[in-house]
């Protein structure tokens, strides 16, 4: 059994976090109040990249994910007027989809992850060591050899299109 | 690190140990007086920034400022704040509570979270991060996010417009002031802040950095809401902004907040521009470093508010447009500078070692960067010169008709 | 280290169903954007569990882990985008309501 | 201190410090004369009653502005390994950052020459 000590106590925290924002997000009736459940189920996932030993991750999904598109979310929001008045949240076929959900989690629980990562599984499911890889390595595997290299400029070319494309969605045409 | 020996919470830690707790004990009481530490001491100094602004502010408009309360007007603040307390705070109807009350509180802790890792001392730090600097830019997003909250709860239009204005001024002013701290990390080869700051031992960053420096600190002012870009308190247009409907001591943390942040601004402008700590005799007695890095805050703070004083508040679509068309495109161009001429000062062989701390080791890389930093700010002051002759010319060819529109030889700068 | 692997895919994975729910049941299109980020950053945190579980010592999760965060980000730009320019010229963000190959 | 004590450090001040700003609200409400009415309660308009939905609709300015803020915001996941890993690399490494910010930079571009940069 588990023993408990700061770091699974830390877990079970982000746990609840990441779980229960993301319940909250798919049944509050507000949207903004969907936006914050949405922050709160991110921040539980950053608090999961530290717990993993990937910091630089983590700082990047508060700042990405919080500190950015949850505010795009909130202006989408606002843009749209659809906070509110909206007297159905969800659409006939809920109890389907909640069935499709359900489903999906216990057939990967049952049938991937306890049979091959669980205790007694196939694989191991410790950590194979504690060399853990830092964040310049990343950088050096972005730009210091071939590797990753023509993923990085995609990756800006695939930013600029975005930009560029919904800049054209989003304006005035008539403007 | 010897050092750490004097350090008296680690004193204390060891005492513990030996009276028998436990290591993981010890380790936590030890987290737990440096974090209320860390966090108070930025709250009680607020108190004390608020004077100053008043008295700086009053000297500056030849005025005598807070004078009545204590000596020199010391507790006007105290008294401020006893009020603020004693006053009633309205909800207002229509609010949506649990979030209106937490905006204020997150809103402080975003500010209180930063000092988390400024490196105070060689000994003294709260948290050395491997990520310190980019834990800092993620954290200031957190503030961006209590404001809209504030502007939202308040069920207000004028709060909500005021929310919306500032978050867009914030987010802006965010992408010219992240590319700038991008050159010390090329310089530095790290984002822990304790590395950043024993880096500039040899050579302060704003000599080597010196456009970035200057984007970094006009971008602060706006991220930490000072004029000229304060027009989060713009009272003739938005009555107050996003924080209208607060009363009471939730306006007042709000307020606290302003004045908290933009110290820590400065004060990290310090870290990562002036040196930090670092000064003679700093790594023997760590509490000299302090002393150092409160000393260089004050300098850029005073400057920061007799600019308040003396300068007219911009407006917001000249605010947006001196950000997109002026700072990111000159800090992208500044980027790309830095990085190739700190990539030939490496092919020439004249940078310096990692960790060097002799500053003459540093001079000839420095004075090539500073070299290419007058050249750009050269370039853009002639094309800005140019630009505005450009806009005046057309200006007067528009209102005087086609006759003056002939410039007079000489008159041209 | 002390929690094991499975726990962490656990939390993913229920995080992720829920998404899936979101995406299928949600009328509002931002609600259902909304969702769908869910389900990335679920997915981000399955990665990063593997690579520190399975080959810490090689940053490729790390790397893959970055493209993810590049295409949720696009993907909330351009989805956010289109819902703004659908609202624009039908004056609704239900789903059931905007189809606009139907005419 | 290893690593996870110093995350360890940012733990608990996440669990602590709040309290610091909560509790002058605390004492405040201890203090605070508490007597609402309707009038007082009613938002903020000019000393008229508020007229209509407090939802209006609002610039798509705002949206373009926090688009081209994340698309920034995303390079940085990029440029910062870059810039920490930049000493040990060569020119590669340059030709590879400077080809990163330029396409970015052709973005930046793009909006400036559609004035989707004017706040109007």
């Amino acid at each position: 059994m588990l023993e408990l000590n700061a770091t699974t106590l830390a877990f079970f925290v982000f746990a609840i976090l990441s779980v229960g924002g993301a319940l909250g997000v798919v049944t509050s009736r507000n949207l903004i109040h969907g936006a914050v459940y949405l922050i709160i189920s991110l921040f539980g996932g950053a608090g999961f990249f530290i717990l993993l030993s990937a910091p630089f991750l983590a700082a990047v999904q508060v700042l990405v994910y919080i500190g950015a598109i949850a505010i795009l979310i909130i202006f989408a929001v606002m843009l749209t007027r659809s906070m509110t008045n909206m007297a159905e949240v969800v659409n006939r076929q809920w109890w389907l989809s909640a069935l499709v959900g359900a489903l999906l989690l216990l057939m990967l629980a049952v049938g991937v992850i306890f049979p091959v990562w669980g205790d007694g599984g196939l694989l191991p499911n410790q950590p194979v060591s504690d060399q853990v890889a830092t964040t310049d390595e990343l950088g050096t595997a972005f730009v210091g050899g071939e590797d990753y290299v023509l993923p990085f400029e995609v990756a800006s070319l695939l930013l600029t299109g975005a930009m560029i494309g919904a800049i054209v969605l989003a304006r005035d045409t008539e403007a | 690190m010897e050092q750490a020996c004097i350090n008296p919470i680690d004193t204390l830690a060891a005492c513990l140990i030996s009276a028998g707790a436990t290591a993981e004990l010890a380790s936590f009481v030890q987290i737990l007086i440096g974090v209320v530490l860390i966090s108070a001491f930025p709250l009680v100094l607020v108190i004390l920034l608020i004077w100053v602004e008043r008295k700086v502010a009053a000297r500056v408009q030849d005025r005598l400022g807070p004078n009545r309360v204590g000596p020199f007007g010391l507790l006007q603040n105290v008294a401020d704040a006893v009020k603020l307390i004693l006053k009633e705070d309205i909800t207002p109807a229509g609010a949506d509570r649990l979030i209106y009350n937490a905006a204020p509180i997150i809103a402080v802790l975003s500010v209180l979270l930063i000092w988390a890792v400024v490196p105070f001392s060689p000994a003294h730090i709260g948290a050395d991060l491997s990520i310190g600097l980019l834990y800092f830019v993620a954290i200031s997003s957190i503030g961006t996010l209590a404001i809209m909250m504030a502007g939202w709860a308040s069920n207000n239009k004028y709060a909500l417009l005021g929310a919306f204005r500032v978050v867009a001024q914030l987010v802006s002013y965010e992408v010219p002031m992240v590319v700038a701290l991008l050159i010390p990390v090329l310089l530095a080869g790290t984002l822990s802040m304790q590395s950043l700051v024993r880096a500039q031992i040899g050579m302060w960053f704003i000599v080597p950095c010196l456009v970035s420096a200057i984007i970094f600190y006009i971008s602060n002012l706006a991220e930490t809401g000072r004029a000229p870009f304060d027009l989060i308190e713009a009272e003739s247009e938005l009555v107050a902004g996003y924080n209208i409907e607060y009363s009471g001591m939730k306006f007042g943390l709000f307020m606290a907040n302003e004045f908290m942040h933009a110290f820590t601004a400065n004060l990290l402008f310090a870290v990562l521009f002036l040196g930090g700590w670092s000064g003679p005799g700093a790594e023997q007695y760590p509490l000299l470093g302090f002393v150092y890095l409160m000393l260089k805050t004050g300098v850029v703070y005073i400057f920061s508010l007799i600019l308040r004083a003396t300068v007219p508040r911009v407006r917001i679509d000249h605010m947006m447009a001196f950000n997109w068309k002026f700072l990111v495109p000159v800090s992208i161009i500044n980027l790309l500078i830095a990085a190739l001429l700190i990539q030939i000062t490496r092919l020439l062989g004249i940078a310096p070692a990692p960790g060097e701390t002799d500053f003459l080791a540093h001079v000839p890389q420095a004075f090539i960067l500073l070299l290419g930093n007058l050249a750009l700010i050269g370039g853009i002051l002639q094309a800005l010169r140019s630009s505005g002759r450009r806009d005046r010319l057309a200006e007067q060819a528009r209102t005087h008709g086609d006759e003056t529109a002939i410039i007079p030889v000489g008159s041209g700068d | 280290m002390t929690v094991p692997l499975w726990m962490y895919l656990l939390v993913s994975a229920a995080v992720f169903c829920i998404g899936v729910y979101g995406v299928l049941s949600r009328r509002n299109a931002v609600a259902i954007l909304m969702s769908l980020e869910l389900m990335l950053s679920a997915v981000n945190i399955n990665l990063i569990a593997f690579w520190r579980y399975g080959a810490p010592s090689d940053i490729t999760g790390q790397v893959f882990a970055s493209f993810v965060f590049v295409i949720a980000a696009a993907e909330a730009a351009v989805g956010l985008a289109i819902i703004i320019a659908v609202y624009r010229s039908r004056g609704s963000v239900v789903v059931e309501d905007v189809n606009l190959l139907r005419g | 201190m290893s690593l996870v004590n110093e995350w360890a450090f940012i733990g608990v001040f996440v669990a602590v410090a709040w309290v610091l700003p909560a509790l002058p609200l605390v004492v405040a409400r201890i203090f605070q004369p508490r007597k609402p009415n309707a009038i007082k309660m009613q938002t903020y308009e000019c000393g008229v009653e508020t007229v209509g939905d407090t939802w209006v609709q609002f610039k798509v300015q705002y949206y373009i502005y926090g688009l081209i803020f994340l698309v920034f915001d995303i390079e940085l996941i990029f440029l910062f390994p870059w810039a920490m890993a930049y000493n040990r690399l060569d020119f590669f490494a340059f030709g590879a950052g400077f080809l990163f910010i330029f396409l970015l930079a052709d973005a930046l571009i793009y909006a400036w020459r559609k004035n989707a940069l004017e706040w109007a």
